[in-house]
């Protein structure tokens, strides 16, 4: 019944906060669920270490080594974004920009947020699946617009939008798929849309149907995790909104959207029997890492152009997917991981950095070193790590994606190696002026919590040249389960 | 190595020490001679050798070690090169101490050195002879070694004795390649020993000086060294074409009676009196030329000597 | 080959552990270096130190490795990734460049301990960690027996020598410079990553063991080289790949640029040897071809280009392109020698690349590191505003003629014995069995020749500016010579030169052991220690030692008889140069003169902006700037590119929301068409 | 069977003005207008919804065609109609597309959604399987309704026909989704819909506009 508890406890907290969200200690309390959260989390993990998968409540939900690492990963950056944005969120607040009532919606959608991409990744029913991305959309939303600009109303207003009409493609997926499973489960017993039904039956479902339901997912969801095409509601918003909610989209809700596409695939693939869902989605994750590499060129704004660096990221992990097989599964789950934690530290680095120089222009942000050691330091480290350089272990994963595609499909290699050299060029050009050369700004009124920037940065290096043979294990078993 | 065969090497670097400032003369005499000026006495290098070395040094105030050492490093380099070279015996004990190659090296440190202790000083025409100098070394070293290919191609060998003896060994008079090659090295012997055309020994038009700017400052009995060397070069580069192109009257390895080495001594001698009226009439009818157009010389010298090495490699060996 | 049977015979590790070991006593030194990170002297006199002796530490276990066993010893550590943990392998080829690490980096770490003044930009403690992070990775690149640790360890060394060249990162040229260096470095790691893709030949294993077995089509291993080779060509400098080195190598600190100069680019060419000789089970003669024109071609452009420029360390640095040309040179030959079953003549070839390879590392640090002293001296780098400084830095001059001796090929000095071993190994290219090959090849010995010569140009240009003539500026007057810290390292790296130079057959020795195991042929060793003769005692014989003191003795019976003969007083006067009275400094040839005839011979190669003073000028100036032409033909094309390319997909993000779903509903379109 | 037959026969017919309303959308400029197709729609919905519950005898239908009936029908339009009261957006500027083009292009859609449905229709069960292309057909409509449209508002009214689409479809092809499922996709709607009708009173005063072609300022220049 833990599953139960990591569900409940972002909604208490989201209702709590809504209560008392605007009083001082709401930042604390923020981090506080969060907190409980992760140790719920925890104990979550320790049972399926022990147990293996488990059901619950009528089987609507599941855990599996696949997305019990997701919900880890997911508890343990919101904890560690909650911290960041107790002195944030005061900077913002000392500044003008934020009222306390905007901090309450603030905190009690943070909280929800979290809860709806729990509920995501722990349903076992497609159906449920749609309602949680939705419920994270709409949540988000409201975190995007929280600063009432022109600017956060038109990217929230695109966001909304794009995800909105996206995720209704999904449910017409979702529609055929049920559909199609229920000429062989039948209607009896709900068990139509359980992943797990599902999974056992793969074979059966009817191929063409299954075929054109993906097509509807993939675009539906693949709007979430930013596939380029339709990927352009994600700069707008990771820039517009606050740092924060950056770093959670960036860290989180892209690999929650992705997972839900991965679910779909495994029973499309089955279905099918063909590797045409795999095909699709090399397709996307080129495109999208080379249009995100490209787009990295011109930013002029700091979180946009990490924004767009989530997008190539995101590409290369979905061509992993699609690559299929063991380790390019395996590579893609270790992409996630180190993604996200090397995107959310970026995006805290940023954000403080932004706060210090007073603007998210890059040009106007320079010398970060000589302002403040840790942020200069942790913006160059995680950008040094988002870009593929050893030790971090953000290396280990494209070593094994690019070595495979390198075998499986050589063609593709010229593109990947056009995306990281173009990527590498354009973000660092940007990044070494903003953290070396002159400087002659005043430091931040509040201490920058970097700590978690530096913890993340750490678990990534650590990834790099060391990997616990657990994780391994869970990995492994994932990408069993994802790529077979 | 015996006794013999030392007292052998030692005699042959006592004899190109003495006869290399003669050989020097020899030439200007032969050239006084075709430009209708009365010649100077054979014996005048060593004349000027004597007078240089009893007069005072008058040595410039920031003058370096490196300048006052100079002068001897020529000297040793060039000695050193004299008993390598077998110009009189081919079973030289310190003949294996270098190649053909490492022969171009030893000349190249000279070269370098002097360079360097021409911009010593810090004078104008110093620093300008220097970077003359070093570029007709540039440009002089691979037709040079495109020579050498040529001797090495006949006898499988940089180290000159063996190709004494590979050559001497050859039935006809002379390999058709190696007609190209000698021509090749003629030029290259020229330029590399600043005579005309390149350079003029005898010139005192300070722009057009590329060896005496370098020893502008030099004096006395530094000066006496560099110019002994100089002409120890000349005699030095004269005795590789004659092993090269020449080989024969050389004594070979075994064949070291007295007589032998008598009649490779005559050789010598005749073939250095041929050689040096042979370099004066050349310098006589040609012209200086300006020293960019050093390059175009050099390169022609190159050509040769490729052309050699295709006639080997094409009519076979 | 390597032999696989050797492989169990030597399971029982003996100098490996003991590497690492030191390697991690590097890592520890940077860390110790944190904790009082802005103490000069704690860093400077303790630390380095003690970095010092760990390089010469490392170098002597090497070299034991070396003459005692070249069985290979294996390790396996607990890191790396799950599937594939860091593999550590000792070979005779890993245990050369080690030795050529370790020694020359003593030198270099016992320099840097005079050199590190505070002030230098990064905190000492940083500046500290980075420096032993980086002579760290240098050796654990060429410790690495699989694909992942050499990666690591590959990146590992270029990030830390990144932020050892932007120390001084307050200066815009310097960011520049990193951000080049670093992103040729990045784009040439993934050629060599995907190039390890391809060795792995589908099997699915990294480590290089399994690589060797892999058996690859003709196709994949030339693909497999030629990745490795554009690759470790950016890491080495070799045109056109070179653009980030004459700008990043002057940027950093001496001790910094000594290192990446003298070793850093030398582990481009142990990757290159490794996987051409090592990991690839066959070799086509049209490698050879390619490498040997890409060198020479390098070679011929360094020289060019070093000979033109006026900053002393951009000159060293392009000097290195040159070096590194010649190295793959040999390099070349030796493919093709061994593409055509001549493996003497192989081993020949690149017993001369290795020992470069070796005397760079000597003679290159040394210079560097003169230049180091010259600049705290002075603080100039232009050669325009030096001059005269042997009189008032009599030791660095010294040691620095040294360098240049053998920089520029002399007998008897190390330089030459490479040089020589190389001509030597293009004696025999007429014996290739391919007709136009075994025509055109021996020309470019003559291209390796006026190479080499124009070095000596080179080098008198450099020494003589600096050192030579009179000072060129006022304020040189106040030079001061080097500490002795600083002199003891200098000193230590020409006794390298010398050694090398004078006794060769120890360094024949030495590379004989890694064409042994390379090639399974070594060049002759048979002979005494002061004397090589590679193939046969009368094809060719060379002994540095005996023209040493064959020079010394005649020099000095020479000097003792003039002594002895001339009885002339020295007098100091003013120079005479023909009696022009009024001479001053500025009319010593400056450093664009010297280059005036490389300028106007090779004019081709360059880009050249001139400023002609007109006739009436009452102060006419004359200024000239050099270009690499490579840049607009290569670099800022390419730049051009990506802009617009960027531009274009730009558009894609053109804010309007009715587009944006256009395009998720061609998308849906098109993938349902796609699907039915 | 008869009656059932009778009841196909009704069904193709609602199903027919559910295209038509569609079109219908497509073509009309006044948002006014559209606020009541959209509400018949809802109703048309309504009843398809009540009859495939009747024939096939499920009782959760019934539930979501009451869901239908309160939400699509009653509340949407309604606040829908308060809203551009309240904000005085009658009027659509003129489409980005002009009409008869978009007609077309709807036509083209609709016969490829036919085609699509076809594959699904055949292996359907239910009495309604000819009509899943209908619902395919609608949800193209919206989609390039909600493309050619610029007000905030029309974009808004575009969504909901395409979420209407849906719930046909997921009628028509297996007499809808689980209950839960349905709530779930009822509650969200309506959430989403609350926070579209704060943001436009947000957007009203930043950009004292609902017209789009203000929100074009974040992009790559």
């Amino acid at each position: 019944m833990v599953i139960l508890v990591v569900l409940g406890l972002p909604l208490l907290g989201a209702l709590l906060l809504a209560l008392f969200g605007a009083r001082r200690y709401a930042a604390e309390l923020n981090a506080g669920m969060s907190f409980a959260t992760l140790i719920a989390v925890t104990f979550l993990v320790l049972r399926v270490l022990r147990h293996g998968s488990l059901l619950a409540l009528h089987e609507q939900l599941f855990v599996d080594s696949f997305n019990v690492f997701l919900v880890a990963l997911t508890a343990f950056v919101g904890f560690t974004t909650a911290l960041f944005s107790r002195p944030y969120m005061r900077i913002e607040e000392q500044r003008g920009r934020l009222s306390p009532q905007r901090l309450r919606l603030y905190h009690s959608m943070y909280q929800l947020f979290m809860g709806a991409m729990f509920l995501a990744l722990l349903t076992n029913n497609m159906g449920l699946l749609w309602v949680a991305m939705e419920a994270a959309t709409l949540s988000t939303v409201l975190l995007v617009s929280l600063y009432r600009t022109r600017a956060s109303l038109e990217a929230a207003w695109k966001y909304f939008i794009l995800c909105g009409v996206g995720i209704a493609q999904a449910l017409f997926g979702t529609i055929l798929l049920y559909f199609a499973a229920e000429h062989v489960l039948g209607r009896q017993g709900m068990t139509a849309l359980l992943w797990t039904h599902l999974n056992a039956v793969k074979g059966q479902l009817e191929p063409r149907v299954l075929g054109l339901a993906f097509v509807f997912l993939l675009v539906g969801y693949g709007t979430k995790v930013g596939l380029a095409p339709l990927h352009n509601w994600l700069p707008d918003a990771h820039a517009e909104g606050p740092t924060p909610v950056s770093a959670v989209l960036s860290g989180l809700l892209l690999n929650v959207a992705l997972y839900a596409v991965i679910r779909c695939k495994v029973l499309v693939e089955g279905s099918i029997g063909s590797y045409l869902p795999g095909r699709m989605l090399m397709t996307f994750g080129l495109l999208s890492a080379v249009l995100g590499a490209f787009f990295l060129w011109r930013q002029r704004d700091i979180k946009r152009l990490f924004g767009y660096s989530s997008i190539e990221h995101m590409g290369i992990i979905t061509f992993a997917f699609g690559l299929g097989g063991p380790i390019a599964s395996f590579a893609a789950l270790l992409h996630m991981t180190v993604h996200s934690l090397t995107k959310s530290s970026i995006f805290f680095a940023a954000g403080h950095a932004s706060q210090a120089a007073h603007t998210q222009q890059m040009d106007g942000i320079r010398g970060l070193v000589s302002i403040s050691p840790t942020i200069g330091w942790g913006l160059m480290l995680g950008s040094l790590a988002i870009l593929g350089m050893p030790p971090f272990g953000v290396f280990a994963s494209e070593f094994l994606i690019l070595t495979t595609a390198m075998r499986e499909h050589p063609w593709t290699t010229p593109f990947l190696l056009i995306a990281l050299g173009v990527a590498f060029a354009a973000i660092f050009r940007k990044v070494q002026p903003m953290v070396f050369g002159e400087c002659d700004a005043p430091p931040l009124p509040h201490s920058p919590a970097l700590v978690p920037v530096f913890i993340h940065l750490a678990i990534v290096l650590m990834l790099g040249v060391y990997m616990p043979f657990a994780l391994a294990e869970w990995y492994r078993a994932a990408a069993r389960l994802i790529g077979g | 190595m015996s006794a013999l065969t030392m007292v052998r090497q030692f005699g042959e670097v006592l004899l190109a020490i003495a006869i290399a400032p003669l050989f020097a003369g020899w030439i200007a005499q032969c050239r006084a001679w075709l430009q209708n000026r009365s010649a100077p006495p054979l014996t005048q290098p060593y004349r000027m050798l004597r007078k240089l070395f009893h007069k005072d040094v008058a040595l410039a105030t920031d003058a370096s070690p490196l300048f006052r050492m100079t002068p001897y490093i020529l000297f040793g380099t060039m000695v050193l090169a004299a008993a390598i070279i077998p110009s009189v015996a081919t079973d030289l004990p310190f003949a294996r101490v270098a190649d053909a190659i490492a022969l171009i090296g030893l000349f190249a440190t000279a070269r370098v050195f002097l360079s360097l202790a021409a911009m010593d000083i810090g004078t104008a025409f110093g620093s300008m002879g220097a970077r003359r100098d070093m570029m007709i070394g540039f440009l002089a070293e691979p037709a040079l070694l495109m020579v050498l290919f040529n001797a090495f191609l006949l006898s499988g060998s940089t180290a000159l004795p063996s190709v004494v003896e590979a050559s001497t060994a050859h039935p006809f008079l002379i390999d058709p390649s190696l007609v190209f090659a000698a021509v090749a090295f003629l030029m290259v012997l020229l330029a590399e020993n600043a005579r005309i055309p390149i350079d003029n020994p005898a010139t005192h038009l300070e722009l057009t000086m590329i060896h005496e700017a370098m020893v502008l400052e030099y004096s006395a009995r530094h000066l006496a060294l560099v110019e002994w060397s100089s002409d120890l070069k000349l005699f030095n580069y004269a005795c590789i074409g004659f092993a090269l192109f020449l080989p024969w009257g050389i004594a070979a390895r075994g064949a070291d009676g007295a007589l032998t080495l008598g009649v490779a001594v005559i050789a010598l001698l005749i073939k250095l009196i041929v050689a040096g009226a042979a370099l004066a009439l050349i310098e006589s009818l040609s012209a200086k030329l300006r020293i960019f157009r050093a390059p175009e010389y050099l390169a022609t010298a190159f050509l040769l000597a490729v052309l050699g090495l295709l006639v080997h490699l094409l009519l076979g060996a | 080959m390597l032999p696989i049977a050797h492989f169990d015979a030597a399971l029982i590790a003996r100098g490996l552990p003991l590497l690492l070991l030191l390697v991690a006593v590097w890592i520890g030194l940077g860390l110790i270096g944190l904790l009082r990170p802005h103490s000069v002297r704690f860093v400077a006199r303790v630390v380095f130190p003690l970095g010092a002796i760990t390089c010469f530490a490392l170098g002597a276990v090497a070299a034991h490795f070396l003459v005692s066993s070249h069985a290979p010893e294996v390790m396996t550590l607990p890191l790396g990734l799950p599937d594939l943990p860091f593999h550590a392998r000792l070979d005779p080829l890993a245990a050369f460049f080690l030795l050529l690490l370790g020694l020359a980096g003593a030198g270099i770490s016992t320099f840097a301990v005079g050199y590190f003044r505070s002030g230098q930009g990064t905190a000492p403690g940083l500046h500290c960690l980075q420096y032993h992070v980086f002579l760290a990775s240098m050796a654990l690149v060429i410790l690495a027996d699989d694909a992942y640790f050499f990666m690591v360890a590959w990146e590992t060394m270029a990030l830390s020598s990144y932020f050892l060249v932007t120390s001084q990162h307050r200066i815009p040229e310097i960011r520049r410079a990193g951000f080049l260096y670093l992103l040729m470095a990045h784009i040439g790691a993934l050629c060599i990553l995907l190039s390890f893709g391809v060795l792995q030949g589908g099997r699915w294993q990294f480590t290089f063991d399994a690589m060797r077995g892999a058996l690859l089509t003709p196709f994949w291993a030339s693909a497999a080289f030629l990745l490795a080779l554009i690759g470790f060509g950016a890491k080495a400098g070799l045109v056109p790949l070179h653009a980030w080195l004459p700008e990043a190598h002057p940027a950093a600190p001496s001790p910094v640029s000594a290192l990446m100069s003298g070793l850093m680019l030398k582990t481009a060419i142990y990757g290159m040897l490794r996987i051409t000789f090592d990991l690839l089970h066959i070799r086509y003669w049209w490698w050879g071809v390619l490498v040997l024109g890409v060198g020479l071609f390098s070679a011929l452009f360094g020289a060019i280009f070093a000979a033109v420029q006026t900053d002393m360390k951009r000159l060293l640095a392009y000097s290195s392109i040159e070096n590194i040309g010649i190295i793959f040179t040999g390099i070349g030959l030796a493919i093709l020698f061994a593409a055509c079953g001549l493996p003497l003549f192989a081993a020949l070839a690149l017993t001369a690349a290795l020992i470069h390879s070796l005397n760079h590392a000597f003679f290159k640090s040394l210079l560097f590191l003169a230049t180091g002293s010259v600049l705290h001296a002075t603080n100039q780098r232009s050669l325009g505003k030096l001059g005269g400084l042997i009189r008032r830095m009599p030791w660095v001059a010294t040691l620095a003629l040294i360098g240049t001796l053998a920089i520029a090929g002399l007998p008897p000095l190390n330089g030459f014995v490479s040089e020589w071993l190389l001509l030597q190994s293009f004696l025999f290219t007429p014996q290739i069995p391919h007709a136009f090959l075994n025509m055109l090849i021996p020309l470019c010995a003559a291209l390796l020749a006026l190479t080499v010569a124009l070095a000596a140009y080179v080098m008198v240009k450099f020494y003589g500016v600096i050192f030579l003539g009179q000072h060129r500026e006022p304020s040189l007057v106040h030079a001061h010579d080097a500490d002795w810290m600083e002199r003891l390292g200098l000193a230590w790296l020409a006794l390298g030169c010398i050694a090398i130079g004078v006794m060769p057959q120890l360094a024949l020795r030495v590379a004989g052991a890694v064409t042994g195991a390379l090639l399974g042929q070594a060049v002759n060793l048979s002979s005494p220690f002061w004397w090589i003769a590679p193939i046969a005692s009368k094809q060719a014989s060379y002994s540095g030692l005996i023209l040493l003191t064959g020079i010394v003795g005649v020099v000095g019976i020479t000097f003792v008889m003039v002594r002895a003969l001339a009885h002339g007083r020295i007098r100091r006067t003013a120079s005479w140069d023909c009696g022009y009275p009024w001479q001053t400094s500025r009319m010593q040839d400056t450093a664009e003169g010297f280059g005036q005839p490389i300028r106007h011979m090779f004019g081709p190669f360059f880009r050249m902006e001139r400023e002609l003073p007109a006739p009436t000028d009452t102060t006419p100036h004359y200024r000239i700037h050099i270009e690499d032409r490579l840049w607009r033909a290569l670099y800022l094309p390419i730049a051009r590119y990506v802009q617009r390319l960027a531009d274009w997909i730009g558009l894609l993000q053109g804010g309007r929301l009715a587009i944006y779903l256009l395009y998720s509903f061609l998308t849906l379109i098109a993938l349902l068409v796609f699907v039915r | 069977m008869h009656s059932s037959h009778m009841i196909v026969e009704l069904l193709k017919l609602l199903a027919a003005s559910l295209l038509l309303i569609s079109f219908a959308m497509l073509s009309r400029r006044r948002t006014q207008r559209l606020i009541t197709l959209f509400a018949w729609q809802g109703s048309v919905l309504f009843i398809s919804t009540l009859l495939v519950a009747y024939s096939a005898g499920l009782t959760e239908l019934y539930f979501s065609a009451a869901l239908t009936l309160l939400l699509k029908v009653i509340a949407l339009p309604w606040i829908l109609h308060r809203l551009i009261q309240r904000l005085g957006a009658q009027w659509d500027s003129e489409p980005l597309v002009n009409i008869p083009t978009t007609m077309l292009v709807g036509l083209g859609l609709v016969i490829f959604a036919f085609g699509l449905a076809q594959p699904i229709s055949r292996m359907a069960t239910t009495i309604t399987r000819n009509t899943i292309g209908i619902a395919l057909a609608v949800i193209f409509l919206a989609f390039l309704m909600m493309i050619t449209r610029r007000k905030a508002i029309t974009q808004v009214i575009g969504f909901l026909a395409m979420e209407n689409g849906l719930f046909f479809a997921a009628t028509s092809a297996t007499y809808g989704m689980p209950m839960v499922i349905e709530l779930g996709i009822a509650l969200d709607l309506l959430v989403g819909f609350f926070i579209l009708g704060i943001f436009f009173f947000q957007i009203r005063e930043q950009f004292d506009s609902l017209d789009l072609s203000n929100m074009e300022a974040l992009k790559e220049d």
